[in-house]
């Protein structure tokens, strides 16, 4: 492993991402993720440069448009009507820690060992892009990993978020000649996936007193 | 003008007809006068055409009116002898019990006479048509058609349980009955070289079979003969006629036993005439029509002699009189091989009784009628007396009963008479007959019998009415259908070669061309007498003419010897051992009389008794599959299903969770097959 | 401009199938009188249409109009041409179910504008109305869409809408025994068509061109062949009430009477026998065994209803009851068709139309008796004649008809079968006489129950405003008259019906 | 003449016949001397002249005991007596059983219509009588017609005088005077009458002409039937010139008579079902007769 601008880019992801992940604060946890997706973005646009493909700039244009700016407004608008303190996880802080570090380191060496049972091209095999797949492919399982340990809903939203970035990212290293337009199409979908579920939280907020996923199953009665 | 045409403008009319009153039916009278008219002008035209048939001796038949294809029927409406002798009694009763009608059916406001006049013209119409086609499929389907609409006048006072009862019993009975003729049709249909309903080829396909397989040909008869006996009330298949006559509104009951049992005899006429050609099969199935009229005769008259109710009385008696009907025909078409002029004056003593049943009996339910619609009972014993307020009723009812009972002078001596004559003449070739028709001259006396009791309780005698009875005649309406009906009764009576120079005709018809003898060696040439001679010789004489001549003028001499003391008339009450008691306290109940001659035969009709459906339970659960299939199979089904939704909690987390293993799960298999690096 | 003269059949089969279910799409938004008028509006044209269709048929009685539509993806590469699956035709078989779902699709539409009122004694039904004619006009498009399909995957599609359709109308007022009795119309009838898919599929996998041609079946190897139709019949037994599936039937009499009428006496059931009636028509060379099949299977069905119908004291299961055995008489008739008597399967496709009529004549009346005294039990009606002349003019006609009473049109049919059956000799005429005993009992019992029903003295007081009750009157009356007449113009319909040989 | 013969046999030796069985043997069986022999006329002629006492006012009872007189001439007409009956050709055996009837549907008809309880008794006595004793003479008539070959009275005697007796005509003969007693209302078989029980049963409310027209009926009723059994069953002296036919005749006919009369003294009276029974068992002979002459013997 060397340094690289996109590398330590990528490392940026994780690392915001792993504390938009954890902080208790949504309001911090929101700030995380916004600076997770200005890393994001600044790997798009390192892609951009190193590959030299010009409709990278519009994923660029189109990732710093929603996840940076409105994903977070949108979390904002929530975060300001409701307690801003995430419910108590299924795991303590601690604890979720080293199993969410030991998570991504595995699954960073795992994905990053058997790229070819992946993504069996040839791009996908050299580096950098060898190990930024394997960073989406963790970021993704950290997406999972919040949205199955978390139970505020508004985490459970950023844990989605999460989840797509990684895809979003891998797109990148398999499918960088995706058209841009495409690309808008998807993020912006996305938004408006996070808005929809924003807004059914809110209700479900204002049926239940609590953004409690667990306590979901209430409403089948 | 064709004269089929006639007949076929009757029927018309009568569909107009019913349609017309069903309209009206709110306004009673007017409905009854314009039914009357219709039925009136109709009659009169099938009348007239049904009278040219006779007179000329030549079918007239019409076009097709409508063709059904696939079974290569199509609906010709044809009057031949036979026909035209149904279409006469037929018109004439139509028109008497209608006008009858008018009045009887003022009284009772509860029933809408939506379901009387309408009906009624139906029924006439395919009276009218059954016996004018000449196809088994239109037969058919008028002939029910005809049990439908009487059916819905059996049943008119449908608050009465009794007639319920009767209408339920009469339409199964004969609807299964129909069933059978429908199959026997069929299976003729079926084996027929060309395949039609019609006459022709129907024959054609009994000749054939008779030749392969006469054990079918014997169902098919059997069949046809059950089923047109059970319309024509004959026993043990004829049970529903004493329950469903007498409660039919009086003027209809007039019609079902003046006129639709009837059609039951031309139905049995029409299949061994039409449809079976002449073989040994006649013969036996003739010996089986005359015994199954003589246990008609028999069982019948001897019941009505132990019925308190006037108008059961009457049912039992048609079911006998039907009896002697039947006998002839069986004669007739038992002979009908061997000696045909015996076979000849049988069947034409058949269809004479026939006619002059349907005169009396028509009459005779008309009689009772207007007692019913006077007193308001038809028990025999509530009311009595009535020629001292209803003369005219009562001599009609007096000469239809005489003639009913085959009083010498009247018209049911003539074909009675002829019966015998024929049946035991008949016995010199097939000795079985001479016992048949001892029976049925004993039976006669029975009639005579209980005749006497109708007459003696009902008519003659002191009036026993009660006090709300109006005491006087029924209207004129209700006096001139009886009369016009007690005609014939004398008429054909007095001069029975009149009958019988159109019977013959329709007997002609019916027989193979050449077959039967010329009229003047059967019956003489004298108009004024019947001078039968049947095997050559002249074996009997009825002449009414120079006998009522001879009895007149022993009335003279007798009424004469009865002036020669100048007794002086003084009245007196009734002695009564020199006590005195209310009339009515010492009246003679109706049960008594003949009670030590009925106890013999108490028991020859017992009633029917009700089926009680047994209601099998364990069948029930066998065929239950919910209980025993599907509705386990569904509780197995739903236990699985639990153990599957115990998966799905309801939170997302889970799902994902879920989906986190699966694809954990996907990647290993995929790994493991090889796949990986 | 058109001249009307030109529009030939195949112009209308579009329109036909479009205006019930555009009057569906309609209905859903539309409240109570809006959408009586929208639904009569929309069951009108179809009628209409129907009748342009049909009668432009009868001039040449022997073609087949064709409208094809669509061609099925080729998932089986191309080795072979896609078979062409969506096709509207319309044939004499098919313009005698369509008069049979039209006519009565329109007579129920108008029945049920009165029936489901607030006055209705029964079930006083005040909103929801839009709903109900939605899910009918559906149901009326399906049974059109099944009566002009081209092919056996088309009516297959139709079929399932129809499935679905009677579990949303049988389920229409919610309560316990209605969820419960929807419900179980759907699994059996969905599990029938499962039936119906294996049997397109091996359709499908054995016949290169147009697998899914009504004539398929003849085309199949012998063996193929009887396991097809037995699958087909299955699917048949399933939607026609038949036994061992017969059970959902008198359950789904919980439905309001209209429905019953639609569904369980000329539309839903009635495609069942239609799909076998199809089969008969079109292939030639079914064994000996598979007619065995179909006839005593029916036989069985038809006497098992007999048995049942003595512990019977509701008037609608009655009836239904009796539908079942009177599929039994179509399939018999398709059966001994099978066996190559063209008379018993002509008799068998008359029965169709008028066991529709006189059924659905029968379950009009029942319906106005229950939606005047609130009652169907037998034991607790009595003199309704007397309150409801037409009720019981209706009943007695229809009893009349289903049980063969000439000159009513199910005399005629059951003539026609039980001529078929004696014609064949052999086991088919012991089935023929089997049905002709049938009959006879049928016939008793409905005569019991229509006079214990409608004769003596009244159970309840004189209906309340008769002049609002005019659709449901209107609608007995045309039914009853149809009952009389509708031979005089199916049997020429009927007659052009080939059997396959 | 015949017409005279035949009239004048019933209507002046019936009643004088009564009055020969009354002085010969009633009274003498009684060890009495009894009335005169035409005592039976002096009744009759006195009941002519006798007031006519009415309680019911019934056209059926004014012309009751007329149509029975008339019908009793009538069937006398039709019986061949010794030679051809004069209405013989206009009637044959049937009409004849009919014709007889006549008369008891008057006796009846006038018991139902005079409606005192004695006479609706006496009268469905009658019927009941008339059911079970006509149907013996119409079977013994029907045996001698198959016999015969012909249903007319004349032939059958003719042929019984040419073929000589017969097992069935004898059979026969023997049925038809085990009812003769019966057909003309004597003891034991006196029932619908029973005077002492019923006081004349259906002639109880009669007095007068019309008890007189009943009973005259009644006397010319005994020689009809006899005649029938005597010219039909017993042939013999058929043939014989005029004179001389009738007179063997009429010594058969009072032979008869006689025969029926010392019956008619020696027995009490049966109860009705006694009656029936006892007929029942005669009209089986009478069966018996028959079933021997279809199988020709």
């Amino acid at each position: 492993m060397y340094p690289s601008p996109i590398l330590t880019l990528t490392l940026g992801v994780l690392i915001t991402g792993v504390a938009a992940a954890e902080l208790r604060n949504l309001a911090a946890s929101t700030w995380a993720y916004l600076v997770h997706s200005l890393f994001l973005a600044g790997t798009f646009a390192a892609f951009a440069i190193v590959t030299d493909s010009p409709q990278l700039y519009w994923w660029v244009l189109a990732a710093v448009l929603t996840k940076v700016i409105f994903i977070p407004l949108l979390l904002r608008w929530y975060i300001i009507r409701h307690p801003a303190t995430e419910l108590r996880p299924t795991l303590g802080l601690r604890l979720s820690l080293v199993i969410l570090s030991l998570l991504l380191i595995v699954f960073f060496k795992l994905v990053h060992t058997h790229m070819n049972f992946i993504a069996p091209t040839e791009a996908a095999s050299l580096e950098p892009a060898r190990s930024n797949l394997a960073v989406a492919f963790t970021v993704f399982a950290m997406g999972l990993y919040v949205l199955v340990t978390r139970r505020d809903a508004v985490k459970n939203v950023i844990g989605l978020c999460l989840l797509e970035n990684g895809a979003h990212l891998s797109l990148v290293v398999l499918a960088p000649t995706l058209p841009g337009t495409l690309f808008i199409g998807l993020v912006t979908n996305v938004t408006l996936f996070v808005w929809v579920l924003i807004y059914v939280t809110s209700g479900i907020y204002q049926l239940l007193g609590s953004p409690d996923t667990f306590r979901l199953s209430e409403l089948r009665r | 003008m064709a004269v089929i045409d006639l007949l076929i403008g009757a029927l018309i009319l009568l569909v107009v007809g019913a349609a017309v009153t069903a309209l009206l039916a709110k306004r009673r009278a007017m409905c009854g006068y314009v039914a009357f008219l219709f039925v009136a002008v109709a009659s009169v035209w099938v009348g007239v055409a049904a009278f040219h048939v006779l007179s000329t001796g030549s079918p007239i038949a019409g076009a097709p009116v409508l063709t059904i294809a696939p079974l290569n029927s199509s609906l010709v409406f044809t009057v031949d002898g036979l026909s035209a002798v149904f279409l006469l009694i037929t018109s004439l009763i139509a028109v008497c019990t209608t006008l009858f009608s008018v009045r009887y059916m003022l009284v009772d406001e509860r029933y809408s006479l939506v379901r009387y006049y309408p009906i009624l013209l139906l029924f006439f119409a395919s009276v009218i048509s059954v016996v004018s086609v000449r196809n088994m499929l239109f037969f058919l389907v008028f002939w029910e058609f005809m049990t439908l609409a009487s059916y819905v006048l059996v049943v008119f006072e449908t608050d009465n349980a009794d007639a319920r009862r009767a209408g339920l019993q009469y339409f199964i009975a004969t609807h299964i009955a129909t069933g059978g003729i429908l199959l026997a049709t069929i299976l003729l249909y079926t084996n027929a070289p060309v395949k039609s309903f019609e006459f022709e080829a129907l024959l054609e396909s009994t000749r054939a079979l008779m030749a392969t397989s006469p054990a079918l040909i014997h169902l098919i008869l059997a069949l046809f003969v059950i089923g047109f006996a059970t319309k024509a009330g004959i026993l043990p298949f004829g049970f529903w006629l004493p329950n469903a006559h007498p409660v039919a509104p009086s003027p209809f009951s007039a019609v079902l036993s003046g006129c639709m049992v009837k059609i039951g005899v031309y139905g049995v006429l029409v299949v061994f005439t039409s449809l079976t050609p002449l073989s040994h099969f006649t013969t036996v199935w003739g010996v089986w029509i005359a015994v199954l009229g003589t246990v008609s005769i028999f069982v019948a008259s001897l019941t009505a002699l132990q019925q308190t109710d006037s108008k059961r009385l009457l049912a039992f008696s048609t079911i006998g009189q039907m009896g002697y009907i039947w006998l002839a025909l069986g004669v007739g078409l038992a002979l009908l091989r061997i000696s045909p002029a015996v076979a000849v004056v049988a069947l034409m003593a058949g269809l004479f009784h026939l006619v002059n049943h349907a005169c009396f009996k028509s009459l005779l339910f008309l009689n009772a009628g207007a007692a019913l619609y006077r007193t308001g009972t038809r028990d025999m014993d509530k009311a009595g007396g009535l020629m001292r307020i209803m003369p005219v009723t009562a001599v009609t009812a007096i000469i239809a009963a005489l003639a009913i009972s085959g009083i010498p002078g009247l018209n049911g001596f003539a074909s009675k008479w002829l019966i015998f004559e024929s049946g035991i003449v008949g016995g010199f070739e097939i000795p079985l007959l001479v016992f048949l028709v001892v029976v049925a001259i004993f039976i006669s006396a029975v009639t005579l019998a209980y005749y006497m009791k109708f007459l003696g309780m009902v008519f003659v005698g002191k009036l026993h009415i009660g006090q709300e009875v109006e005491r006087r005649e029924v209207p004129v309406s209700m006096l001139v259908p009886q009369v016009l009906m007690a005609i014939p009764c004398v008429a054909f009576g007095v001069l029975p070669m009149l009958a019988l120079k159109y019977l013959y005709v329709a007997a002609n018809g019916i027989l193979p061309a050449g077959y039967s003898p010329a009229f003047a060696s059967l019956f003489g040439s004298s108009p004024l007498a019947v001078n039968l001679s049947l095997s050559g010789l002249r074996s009997g004489a009825w002449g009414p003419v120079a006998i009522l001549v001879a009895f007149v003028g022993c009335l003279v001499l007798g009424y004469l010897i009865s002036r020669m003391g100048a007794a002086q008339t003084r009245e007196v009450p009734m002695w009564l051992c020199g006590e005195e008691h209310d009339f009515s306290e010492v009246r003679y109940p109706v049960h008594s009389f003949l009670l030590t001659f009925n106890r013999y035969f108490a028991k020859l009709y017992p009633p029917i008794p009700v089926p009680r459906l047994p209601r099998p339970t364990a069948i029930l659960k066998l065929l239950d599959i919910d209980r025993w299939l599907y509705y386990p199979g569904l509780r197995w089904g739903e236990r699985i299903i639990r153990v599957i939704s115990a998966t799905h909690a309801g939170f997302p987390q889970l799902y994902v969770l879920w989906m986190i293993v699966g694809a954990a799960l996907a990647v290993i298999v995929l790994f493991s097959m090889g796949g990986g690096p | 401009m058109i001249a009307i003269a030109e529009i030939s059949a195949r112009d209308l089969l579009v329109p036909l199938v479009a205006a019930p279910l555009i009057g569906a799409l309609l209905c859903v938004f539309l409240k109570r009188r809006a959408s009586d008028y929208v639904a009569a509006i929309f069951a009108t044209i179809t009628l209409v249409l129907a009748a342009g269709a049909i009668g432009n048929l009868f001039s040449d009685l022997d073609a087949t109009h064709r409208v094809p539509l669509g061609w099925l993806v080729n998932i089986a590469g191309e080795s072979r041409p896609a078979p062409l699956v969506f096709e509207l035709s319309i044939d004499a078989l098919g313009a005698l179910m369509l008069f049979v779902v039209t006519v009565i699709g329109f007579l129920v539409v108008i029945y049920s504008s009165e029936y489901l009122s607030p006055r209705n004694v029964e079930h006083p039904v005040a909103n929801g109305k839009g709903r109900y004619y939605a899910w009918l006009l559906l149901f009326v498009g399906a049974m059109v869409g099944i009566a002009l399909a081209g092919n056996f995957f088309q009516l297959f599609i139709f079929w399932e809408i129809t499935t679905l359709c009677s579990w949303a109308l049988i389920s229409y007022y919610q309560d316990e025994a209605s969820l419960r009795a929807g419900f179980k119309a759907l699994i059996m009838t969905a599990i029938g068509g499962l039936f119906f898919v294996l049997a397109l599929v091996l359709m499908y996998l054995n016949l290169d061109t147009d697998p899914f041609a009504f004539d398929a079946l003849g085309r199949l190897a012998p063996g193929l062949r009887s396991l097809v139709f037995v699958f087909l019949l299955v699917a048949a037994w399933a939607k026609a009430a038949q036994f061992p599936f017969f059970t959902w039937l008198p359950d789904a009499m919980a439905a309001p009477t209209p429905i019953s009428c639609y569904l369980h006496a000329a539309a839903m059931v009635k495609a069942g026998v239609y799909l076998i009636a199809r089969v008969v028509s079109a292939s030639y060379g079914l064994s000996y065994g598979v007619g065995l099949l179909t006839g005593i299977m029916a036989l069985a069905t038809i006497f098992i209803v007999v048995f049942l119908f003595l512990f019977q004291d509701d008037l609608k299961k009655i009836l239904a009851l009796s539908t079942i055995s009177h599929l039994g008489y179509i399939l018999i008739g398709c059966a001994l068709g099978a066996w190559g008597s063209a008379t018993a399967f002509q008799g068998g496709l008359l029965h169709i139309a008028a066991h529709g009529c006189g059924k659905g004549l029968l379950f009009l009346s029942v319906g106005m008796i229950t939606y005047f005294t609130g009652t169907r039990r037998i034991s607790e009606l009595s003199g309704v004649g007397r309150r409801l002349p037409i009720v019981a003019v209706g009943f007695f006609v229809g009893a009349f008809t289903v049980t063969g009473v000439p000159p009513l049109a199910g005399f005629w049919s059951k003539f026609l079968i039980l001529t078929g059956g004696l014609e064949l000799g052999g086991f088919a005429a012991v089935i023929a006489i089997l049905l002709l005993i049938e009959s006879m009992i049928a016939f008793g019992f409905f005569l019991w129950v229509g006079q214990r029903v409608f004769f003596g003295s009244p159970s309840f007081d004189a209906p309340p405003a008769k002049a609002v009750a005019w659709p449901m009157t209107t609608a007995v009356i045309i039914l009853a008259v149809l009952c009389l007449v509708v031979t005089l113009f199916a049997l020429p319909v009927i007659q052009h019906i080939p059997l396959g040989m | 003449m015949t017409f005279a013969i035949n009239l004048g046999l019933v209507l002046l030796i019936g009643p004088l016949l009564a009055g020969v069985v009354r002085k010969v043997v009633r009274a003498r069986v009684h060890s009495r001397k009894g009335p005169p022999i035409v005592q039976p006329f002096y009744d009759l002629f006195k009941l002519l002249g006798k007031e006519d006492l009415q309680s019911v006012a019934s056209q059926v009872v004014q012309y009751a005991p007329l149509v029975a007189f008339a019908s009793v001439l009538v069937a006398a007409l039709l019986t061949p007596m010794g030679m051809r009956a004069p209405l013989g050709q206009y009637g044959d055996m049937i009409v004849f059983a009919y014709f007889i009837t006549i008369a008891a549907v008057a006796v009846v008809m006038t018991g139902l219509a005079c409606s005192s309880p004695y006479s609706m008794m006496g009268a469905g006595r009658e019927v009941m009588m008339h059911l079970v004793v006509e149907p013996v003479l119409i079977i013994c008539l029907i045996t001698a017609a198959i016999k015969a070959g012909s249903l007319l009275m004349w032939d059958m005697a003719a042929w019984n005088y040419v073929n000589g007796p017969a097992i069935s005509m004898v059979a026969a003969a023997v049925a038809l005077f085990l009812a003769l007693q019966a057909q003309v209302g004597k003891l034991p078989f006196d029932i619908p009458e029973a005077d002492q029980e019923i006081m004349g049963g259906p002639f109880i409310e009669l007095s007068g002409p019309k008890l007189a027209m009943f009973q005259w009926a009644f006397f010319a009723r005994q020689v009809v039937y006899a005649s029938v059994l005597a010219v039909i069953f017993i042939p013999w002296g058929l043939t014989f010139a005029f004179p001389w036919n009738v007179g063997a005749h009429l010594l058969k006919v009072i032979v008869l008579i006689v025969l029926v009369g010392v019956i008619d003294v020696v027995n009490p009276r049966l109860r009705i079902d006694q009656a029936m029974s006892y007929f029942f068992g005669v009209i089986f002979v009478a069966l018996v007769a028959m079933a021997f002459a279809l199988i020709g013997a």
